[in-house]
């Protein structure tokens, strides 16, 4: 948090938040849950069309396939724990956007994985990408998610680093939509899922004592070990409970625990919440409200159902083997109250917690392009160094260890220009994803207007015509001039390149801050895109028949 | 019609597709969450995925749960039981069937699609075939290197070459004689590695696994 | 009483061992001189029990070993009430 | 001079344990009064060196453990030449 907007929060609250209190804000006032530097840039991406059943907001974009499918779809980031730990950082990346897709109320039925790494001589980034590799297959086997597409790349700019963007797709009936958010008070809140332990909580939020005898304890908060067992069974759980249509409202725990979950939940329509923190389950001994509050611990899931459904739906989760408790309740007045052991330990306004400033950071403009002069090298020796290249060799290595054909769905596999999953036995929904960093870098709009061109592409070389878009922004810190203003760019890019196809965004992910070695990484939009088509209309890419002609369209 | 349960454990993510496969093979399939009972079943399918998510060994715990010993019984009934990948894993390490799964050659997981050589057309699972007809289906697993040290077992799948060529190149995963699938001596239990159920759609690559499913509907209605 | 066991599950002899092998030769290329590398599963279970040795000898035959390529042994250890 | 080390490999406390959950909950429903069971990983490796001490840490450290999620420890004795 910034000097400024701690005084903002004193002035707004009358007087200084408390322990607790200041935590839960520090959290919610984090870039990364409030996209304070971010929001006021994504008004501008196009969000409605007649394929869009919902748009950004909640925790994923849901689209209409045909009267009765829905689509739901989101994209995730998990580049800094990715880095630290890839093995869990990149499984519970999977898992977390994977809960997004379920708390729609939608199975989720496959996934794509945009990775990104340094170059492979070296140890480190071999490491990085071997244990991604194993953290996304792990974890998607596991849950019985395909993942059927991707892309991998790797560039000098990004030694020792790692960026992992996960998306994931969920298939529904469109009346089943559960939203994130309440509208009636007297809902009880029920946790289900995993124990909540220290995890994810941030040494550079808190002076040290608070949080921790010793220094070690500080990285080990910031890596989680996946728990691929749970999730399976809490994405039966849930299912299961959504379609008694007694769910009121669900959310996922991601980054800021239970105190974003919560208070999203109730405050979006002006309801408040109490929660009693000492009744959540607790997996590591003497834990505090403050960190109970603020834990990212996985695998767990936030209910609102009604005092009288309670009965029929915990005993779902019982037949899980999951455990669950009731932590709080939906309040009329619009305050956030915290209760640990009988003892009030903080009450805000809700709003303060939902209710975050944007930031606007200075912007300044770059521009590298320059002439480009042609390597003096000759065509045949120009054709092994690409083909060579580890950017374009074949990835099977990479999608072998994922089981892309796991719920019998996977038409085209991975290694074609897009993935296609058949959904019923007329038509199937095609999925991948694109971006073009070094384009980016060079030209950030018109990176991003060409990441958006060869999504479409992709889907149209497949047969399949374009539904809606998400988006991914990886970038370096905005407080720097050059990088803030890429990122504006990019967002100008986005939005003509999906205007130009009639396309809209139903969600994505904004994640800042990534720099190795206080190195800006390029700008690194990702785009995935949606698609539909007859299933008797597929195209692949490989050459039918000899003599067949060959043509180059376009310019 | 017979009907067969298709048991669920904790974690098996094949359930769906399998029931899907065995309707369209002409029979009537359920899921059973394993806590249920089997009673009133023709037959039993133990589909594939992450029992456990495979902690210890792969269908190590899923073998000892209760429902097995009701599997057990209507195997000496006679009736037809089919394992596929995870569920192969768990007739193995119940003692259904003899040898065990160990991790692949290349202790990763591997997904792709290979040519299975049919052994053995005199099996519940198998009538539908002919012996040494090549058939085409994917694998998907990391404990797939199969290994016995008993006589007491029928080949009935072997990893070959497209020409049905039982060869060292066309073994994926390192297991014994390139065994894919096996089954007991009666015939009535067969664990497989890989997924017929995922070859039984036009659109999905084959439907050259369907036969298993259409020779165990119709060697349960005897 | 409550005992802590020890409990190391190898492979029989002559059976291959992939992942020891991976990770061996994963060791050699980054350079030590590995002449031979073995990941026996290894469990370290705290229980309580009137006749620990023969719970032990169960919980491996019954779940922890498959007699058909593993053996076993364990130290045994009382921890007190 | 030949070696062998035996390397155990833990996690870190409090960090969440699905496997160790898991296989203790199994044991227990086959009737065992578990109260604790752990899964740490567990290496054999035999191998050459002049220095053992400073290859078996180094070995850990870049290899066999993540030192983010890992604590370890080890073994070593001399099997002569
Ligand atoms: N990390 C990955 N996971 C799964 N599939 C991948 C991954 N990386 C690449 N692929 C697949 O490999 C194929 C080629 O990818 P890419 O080189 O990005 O394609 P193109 O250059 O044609 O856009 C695609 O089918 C893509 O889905």
């Amino acid at each position: 948090m910034f000097p400024h907007e701690e005084e903002l929060i004193k002035e707004r609250l009358g007087r200084e938040p408390n322990e607790v209190e200041k935590a839960m804000l520090e959290v919610m006032w984090s870039e990364h849950a409030s996209y304070k530097s971010s929001r006021k840039w994504l008004k501008l991406l196009p969000t409605k069309n007649e394929h869009v059943i919902l748009g950004p907001g909640e925790d994923a974009g849901v689209v209409k396939f045909d009267d009765n499918t829905a689509i739901v779809v989101g994209i995730e980031s998990h580049n800094h724990p990715s880095a630290v730990e890839p093995y869990g950082g990149a499984a519970t990346g999977v898992g977390g956007i994977v809960r997004d897709i379920l708390c729609m109320g939608a199975r989720p039925i496959a996934l794509l994985d945009p990775i990104r790494f340094g170059p492979l001589e070296k140890e480190r980034n071999r490491y990085l990408f071997e244990y991604v590799v194993k953290g996304i297959a792990d974890y998607g086997n596991r849950i019985g998610v395909p993942t059927v597409g991707g892309e991998t790349e790797f560039d000098e700019s990004l030694d020792n680093y790692t960026l992992v963007n996960v998306a994931c797709i969920g298939l529904m009936r469109p009346e089943e939509l559960v939203h994130s958010y309440v509208e009636e008070s007297g809902l009880l809140l029920v946790l289900v899922g995993n124990k909540t332990g220290r995890d994810g909580i941030h040494g550079v939020t808190f002076a040290s004592e608070e949080l921790s005898e010793n220094a070690e304890e500080e990285d080990r908060s910031a890596v989680q070990i996946p728990d691929p067992f749970t999730e399976k069974l809490l994405i039966e759980a849930t299912l299961e409970a959504v379609h008694t249509g007694k769910v009121k409202a669900l959310k996922d725990l991601g980054g800021g625990g239970l105190t974003c979950a919560s208070s999203e939940m109730a405050g979006k329509k002006g309801f408040g919440a109490v929660i009693y923190a000492d009744r959540v389950p607790q997996r590591e001994p003497n834990m505090n409200p403050m960190e109970i509050m603020i834990s990212e611990s996985q695998e767990r899931m936030l209910f609102a159902v009604r005092k009288e459904d309670l009965n029929e739906i915990t005993k779902i989760f019982e037949k899980y083997d999951l455990e669950w408790t009731v932590v709080g309740e939906i309040i009329e007045e619009p305050r956030y109250i915290v209760y640990w052991k009988g003892k009030k330990v903080a009450d805000l306004p809700i709003d303060l917690l939902t209710d975050v400033p944007t930031i606007e950071w200075k912007a300044k403009p770059y521009n590298i392009e320059k002439d480009f002069e042609t390597p003096k090298i000759s065509s045949q020796e120009a054709l092994i160094k690409v083909l060579s290249s580890p950017n374009i060799i074949s990835k099977a290595w990479i999608w072998q260890q994922y089981d892309h054909e796991v719920q019998g769905r996977t038409v085209l596999k991975p290694g074609l220009d897009a993935a296609v999953l058949k959904i019923n036995d007329e038509y199937g929904l095609a999925f991948v994803s694109d971006g073009n960093p070094s384009h980016s870098y060079l030209n950030p709009y018109h990176g991003a207007v060409g990441a958006v061109a060869e999504v479409v592409r992709n889907l149209a070389s497949v047969g399949a015509k374009p539904l809606a878009l998400v988006d991914n922004l990886n970038f370096a810190s905005p407080e720097r001039p050059e990088v803030y203003w890429s990122f504006i760019e990019t967002i100008k890019g986005l939005t003509d390149g999906a205007k130009a196809f009639g396309l809209a965004y139903v969600s994505g992910n904004v994640s800042f801050y990534n720099e190795v070695g206080n190195k800006p990484i390029k700008p690194t939009p990702v785009v995935a895109g949606l698609g539909k088509v007859k299933l008797e209309n597929l195209m692949t890419m490989d050459f039918k028949d000899e003599g067949d002609l060959i043509a180059i369209v376009g310019v | 019609m017979p009907k067969f349960a298709v048991i669920v454990f904790p974690g098996t993510n094949c359930d769906f597709e399998t029931v899907e496969a065995i309707k369209k093979a002409g029979g009537e399939a359920e899921r059973v969450w394993y806590k249920s009972s089997l009673k009133d079943f023709d037959g039993v399918v133990l589909p594939g995925g992450f029992s456990y998510a495979d902690y210890l060994r792969a269908g190590a715990i899923s073998a000892r749960a209760e429902i097995m010993e009701e599997v057990k019984a209507l195997v000496s009934e006679g009736k037809p039981v089919l394992g596929i990948c995870n569920g192969f894993q768990i007739l193995t390490e119940s003692g259904l069937l003899p040898g065990a799964l160990r991790p692949n050659k290349v202790p990763r997981f591997l997904c792709k699609w290979v040519y299975l050589r049919v052994n053995d057309a005199q099996t519940a699972f198998t009538q539908f075939y002919k012996e040494g007809e090549v058939i085409r289906m994917p694998i998907a697993h990391a404990e797939g290197n199969y290994y016995t040290d008993s006589p007491k077992v029928r080949i009935v799948f072997q990893y070959s070459n497209e020409k049905g060529n039982v060869t060292e190149d066309a073994n994926p995963n390192g297991s014994l004689l390139n065994i894919a699938g096996v089954s007991n001596e009666k015939g009535n239990v067969l664990g497989m590695m890989p997924h017929p159920e995922r070859a039984s759609d036009k659109w999905l690559g084959s439907e050259d696994g369907l036969k298993v499913f259409k020779s165990m509907v119709e060697y349960a209605k005897r | 009483m409550k005992y802590k066991a020890k409990i190391i599950v190898r492979l029989k002899e002559g059976l291959n061992d992939p992942e020891g092998r991976v990770i061996g030769k994963a060791l050699k290329n980054l350079g030590y001189k590995i002449e031979d590398l073995k990941v026996p599963k290894y469990f370290e279970v705290v229980f309580e029990s009137d006749k620990p040795e023969k719970e032990v000898e169960e919980m491996c035959k019954r779940l922890l070993a498959n007699p058909v390529i593993h053996t076993y042994e364990y130290q045994l250890e009382p921890l007190g009430e």
